[in-house]
């Protein structure tokens, strides 16, 4: 495993200068992190010449603290079973990335999704504007400064009797008077 | 003067016994189909239960003054298929109103109730009921080849186009055309797969794939029309069969008998098959079915 | 001759401004769930299909965020519902990887009794939706009450019919009850005599052969590239499997084969998944036979205190439709900054159903969905 | 003779117990709630006993099943599903999704108290109800329509507007066509 994993890379490093990696894993895996204008390439060649044919995930990291967004691709080799991360950093305030749905055409949805949940442009990609939401007009719901509780307190009616964590059969007692047979009382909180 | 009074009297009586039957054993199906699948199953009267929910329901919306057509149209084609055919032998009351030649009448008033019912589905705007109507029609001209073949086969055979004398020389020679001409007996029964619409057939209605077809907008009383033509048109094509080929019944037990063991064919048939495509059901009807109906005119001509 | 082109030509464009827009969804009986598919339709042939989903998007990942690492549990077993527990083991198995947890040897035996147990129910659902969607009703009513047995065990050993939240990081939350393994085994014993029934009713119906051959065909070439996985590739005749490539618990001490099958279309994903029924029970036979005693969970320190190291980890499992991945990413507080769920059917439901449903008949379209194994929840979350 | 109010309530009862053992759901699973329908419709449980079947489109159907959350984007459809199902029409709410928002109670997604937005008549709770559960709520369903006390269609109508403002507060693109029932 260890020798694969230099194999790769020395490779990666030979191809793409501003690759840098992270070999600390002791299972099969390894991480490369980049920048935003490498990535498309990078995975072009991971597929293409390596045998990275698979690709697992993409996913999006909110580092709200760095002002950064953090792209993650995990691609996976069916030959060589390893998967490799290609990380790379965009900015929280103007997130742009190059569209890859040529790709891996699943990386269209992929992508949707993050336009829509995260507010990442992604050069080029033709889509409906919506994804799972529909006529929504807010910040992009997935960011760490959007607060679901308060909007969901604020547009949706709440039945009385939640407000705190207390015991819910109490507040139905008041509310209609019934009474906690005996056999349920020990299963209350 | 009496005779014709009698024959209308009789024509109600035998619509409310084909009523009656028809829900009885298209409820029995259902209860049969659920013993298949390992569970209880409704009641045998629940078909009745239902037709009479759907008969108070509240609010019938339409989309249009054929969407009313479309129902009728399939109650009057079997009401009319009913009337023509006769329910016993020599029955005064179940002879109804058969004439010289009414095979061939019946050829086309059974197709009748079908074409009105894709005017109404038309008029729906419901692209489901559309694809439904187109199917049904297609598969119409897949079983009907067969089906023709049969009768024409008889017509040859026996020289008349008269129920009646069908019935009659079945009851004079003592066997029942099935064994006297089998071929037709075949292809008529291949053909009455397709005629009942259960699985594999069942491409009109699909659920899985068009919602319900024809019926989807078809709620509360349009359905309960539906429904109800339904079971007195499978009554008469039930009554039809045993007239045909089974030598006619004396008695309503003996009726009974005979048509709950042909209706058990399609249904039985259906429990354990996946549905075809339109164009597989058609082919299915353009083979076999259609060999034995070449084959039983072939028989008719030469024997 | 030129004329003649032009007018063949106009006449085609007037058909395509005619096709019918037809909706399926997401009311609809032949859908898998809640989602919708607008198709094209010419004739009875779709030239264009289109998925719109979110209908249930409930937004998991964001009320992860708001829950400590171990209340998400409650939301894990709800992102696909007929077979939860590959899910939960994917977020154990990566808080785990992130923390470095040892598992006792045990508890990888009975996480993969529940995940093939898990796999059985599934594969009974699946066996029910298939033939539904062709018209053989008869399967489903006989497939989906005997998954009732699976079920019971279910019950038994978690206390929940349908979500387990059984599977926990550091092990299981409780051992078997007493006699239990044997009525694991009484109830494969049962199952195996029923896949014989089914196999009578569905795999030797000549009318199921004719509707499911030559379907909903995924070119072999294209399909680890589609991103097609689980049985839907071995489908295609491509021998992939996370439990043999990527193997977790105790599946490399296992012995059982990857069944495949060539032709890439539903009927040569009914044969996978035919034979896989068969190697799920008979890997339930090995773990019984094998479980060694011992403790069966590793605790973990106060849920409310509990904090995972700065990183993140990805842990993918095989579930019925394929490849199940939990994406975690740790800021080494006691709430997770970011969960993301990959699901098979986020590629198989969007991207690859709208590519094969095009030249298909729309008699097609739910028994293709229902072979690709399309699970909206699980696009969506 | 037919107006007259004794015969009236036997027509009643008659079309009540019609009713009564014939309910048609229709085949619309709003949330995972559905996956506890299929073992409820099949041998085990076996609801068409009951005379509970599956109806595929809503201009058949009976009852509306609300099986679990509704997000806004579903909850729309779902209004329009019930407005085109026929009188009488009734609504269950399945599982504590429906009754308080249930574990989603602070998704930003998903409405929390159904009975805002429809009227509904039965609500069965738990999560996952199990199959038990969905037979005795359609049981107590059966109970309120034999007693003509299922009448939620009825309160749609009459405060139609209370329930259209609630809808169209978080439909904010509100294209449906007003039916005339």
């Amino acid at each position: 495993m260890d020798e694969l994993k230099t194999k790769i890379i020395e490779r990666i490093k030979a191809n793409f200068q501003d690759a840098t990696e992270n070999n600390s894993f002791n299972y099969n895996r390894l991480d490369f992190n980049v920048n935003k204008t490498t990535v498309p390439s990078i995975l072009f060649y991971l597929k293409d010449e390596m045998g990275f044919k698979h690709l697992s995930h993409i996913t999006c990291v909110d580092w709200l603290e760095e002002g950064e967004l953090e792209l993650i691709f995990i691609v996976w080799s069916p030959v060589d079973k390893i998967k490799v991360f290609v990380r790379t950093r965009l900015d929280r305030e103007n997130p742009v990335m190059d569209n890859i749905d040529m790709i891996w055409r699943q990386a269209h949805t992929y992508e949707r999704e993050f336009r829509e949940m995260f507010g990442i442009q992604f050069t080029g990609l033709e889509a409906p504007q919506d994804f799972l939401l529909e006529d929504w007009d807010g910040p992009p719901p997935m960011r760490r400064d959007f607060h679901t509780e308060e909007y969901a307190s604020e547009t949706f009616f709440e039945r009385p009797g939640r407000e705190d964590a207390g015991d819910v059969r109490e507040e139905i007692i008041k509310r209609s008077g019934e009474e906690i047979p005996d056999f349920a009382k020990k299963y209350s909180r | 003067m009496d005779s014709i009074w009698f024959k209308l009297l009789g024509v109600v009586v035998s619509f409310i016994v084909a009523f009656t039957v028809g829900m009885t054993y298209m409820g029995l199906s259902r209860k049969i189909t659920a013993r298949v699948q390992n569970r209880k199953g409704p009641p045998f009267y629940q078909n009745f239960i239902d037709a009479m929910k759907l008969g108070s329901k509240t609010s019938a919306i339409h989309h249009g003054v054929m969407q009313h057509f479309g129902p009728a149209f399939l109650m009057v084609s079997s009401v009319m298929s009913l009337m023509i055919i006769p329910v016993l032998n020599n029955g005064m009351w179940f002879s109804n109103l058969n004439f010289h030649g009414d095979l061939i009448f019946l050829l086309y008033i059974m197709v009748f109730g079908p074409l009105g019912m894709a005017l109404g589905a038309g008029q729906t705007g419901n692209p489901n009921s559309a694809i439904g109507v187109t199917r049904g029609l297609s598969q119409m001209v897949g079983f009907e080849i067969p089906w023709v073949m049969a009768l024409v086969a008889l017509m040859i055979q026996y020289h008349t186009t008269s129920i009646v004398d069908l019935m009659n020389i079945q009851v004079e020679s003592g066997t029942w055309l099935i064994f006297s001409s089998p071929f037709a007996f075949i292809a008529a029964v291949l053909a009455m797969l397709g005629m009942f619409r259960y699985s594999p057939f069942d491409i009109v209605g699909a659920p899985t794939e068009l919602a319900s077809g024809p019926m989807s907008e078809n709620g509360g009383k349009y359905l309960f029309t539906m429904m109800s033509s339904a079971s007195v048109f499978a009554f008469a094509k039930l009554t039809l069969y045993v007239d045909l080929f089974l030598g006619g019944a004396s008695n309503l037990i003996e009726l009974l008998i005979k048509t709950f063991v042909i209706y058990m064919i399609p249904v039985l048939y259906g429990v354990v098959s996946p549905r075809y495509r339109t164009e597989q059901s058609i082919r299915y009807f353009w083979g076999w079915p259609t060999f034995f109906g070449l084959l039983a005119i072939l028989y008719a001509v030469f024997f | 001759m030129k004329k003649y082109l032009i007018l063949q030509k106009n006449i085609q464009d007037k058909m395509r401004e005619k096709a019918t827009t037809l909706y399926l969804g997401p009311q609809h009986p032949g859908i898998t769930g809640n989602m919708m598919v607008r198709l094209k339709v010419e004739g009875d042939t779709i030239v264009k299909a289109t998925t719109e989903v979110g209908y249930l998007h409930r937004a998991f990942e964001k009320l992860q965020e708001k829950r400590n690492w171990l209340q998400s549990f409650t939301l894990l077993c709800r992102f696909c519902v007929p077979e939860p527990d590959p899910v939960e083991e994917s977020y154990a198995r990566a808080v785990e990887l992130l923390e470095g947890r040892e598992v006792p040897e045990r508890a990888k035996y009975i996480r993969v009794l529940m995940l093939e147990l898990a796999r059985l129910g599934s594969y009974m659902l699946w066996y029910g939706g298939q033939n539904g969607s062709l018209g053989l009703y008869t399967m489903g009513q006989w497939s989906v009450g005997d998954r009732n047995y699976i079920l019971d065990l279910f019950e038994e050993l978690t206390g929940g019919r349908i979500y387990h939240m059984y599977i926990w990081p550091g092990g299981v939350r409780r051992d078997f009850p007493e006699g239990f393994e044997d009525k694991v085994l009484r109830t494969m014993d049962y199952l195996e005599k029923r896949v014989k029934d089914y196999d009578d009713l569905m795999f030797d119906n000549a009318i199921f052969q004719k509707r499911t051959q030559g379907v909903g065909i995924i070119p072999k070439e294209k399909a680890v590239e589609w991103g097609v996985v689980g049985p839907v590739l071995r489908g295609c005749g491509i021998r992939s499997d996370i439990r043999i490539d990527d193997p977790y618990e105790v599946y490399d001490k296992l012995d059982f084969e990857v069944p495949t099958a060539e032709g890439g279309d539903i009927w040569a994903r009914a044969l996978v998944r035919r034979q896989e029924v068969r190697q799920s029970i008979k890997i339930i036979r090995q773990v019984i036979e094998k479980i060694p005693s011992g403790d069966y969970y590793n605790p973990i320190p106060n849920p409310q205190k509990w904090t995972l190291p700065k990183g993140d980890a990805y842990a993918r499992t095989e579930a019925v439709r394929g490849e199940v991945g939990i994406f975690i990413a740790s800021d080494g507080g006691t709430k997770p900054r970011r969960v993301h769920f990959r699901g098979a059917a986020y590629v198989h439901g969007i991207t690859l159903l709208e590519n094969l449903l095009v030249g298909e008949n729309v008699a097609d379209v739910s028994a293709i969905m229902n072979s690709l194994g399309t699970c909206p929840p699980e696009i969506e979350r | 003779m037919i107006n007259d109010k004794n015969s009236q309530k036997i027509v009643d009862f008659i079309q009540n117990w019609a009713r009564k053992h014939s309910i048609w759901v229709l085949a619309y699973g709003t949330g995972c709630g559905a996956i506890e329908i299929p073992p409820t419709m099949t041998s085990r449980y076996d609801a068409e006993r009951l005379g509970v079947r599956g109806a595929a489109t809503p201009r058949q159907a009976d009852v509306l099943l609300i099986t679990g959350y509704l997000t806004t984007k579903t909850l729309k459809r779902v209004i329009r599903v019930y407005e085109q199902m026929q009188d009488p029409k009734y609504v269950i709410g399945f599982g504590s999704c429906t009754i308080n928002g249930g574990m989603y109670y602070d998704s930003y997604n998903t409405i929390k108290v159904l009975d805002k937005y429809l009227p509904v008549d039965v609500y069965i709770n738990g999560c996952m109800p199990r199959p038990e559960a969905v037979l005795s709520g359609f049981a107590k369903l059966q109970e309120l329509i034999a007693q003509g006390k299922a009448n939620g269609a009825q309160k749609y109508k009459d405060n139609l507007d209370w329930y259209r403002e609630n809808q169209k507060k978080i439909i904010p693109n509100w294209v449906m066509p007003e039916y005339n029932w």
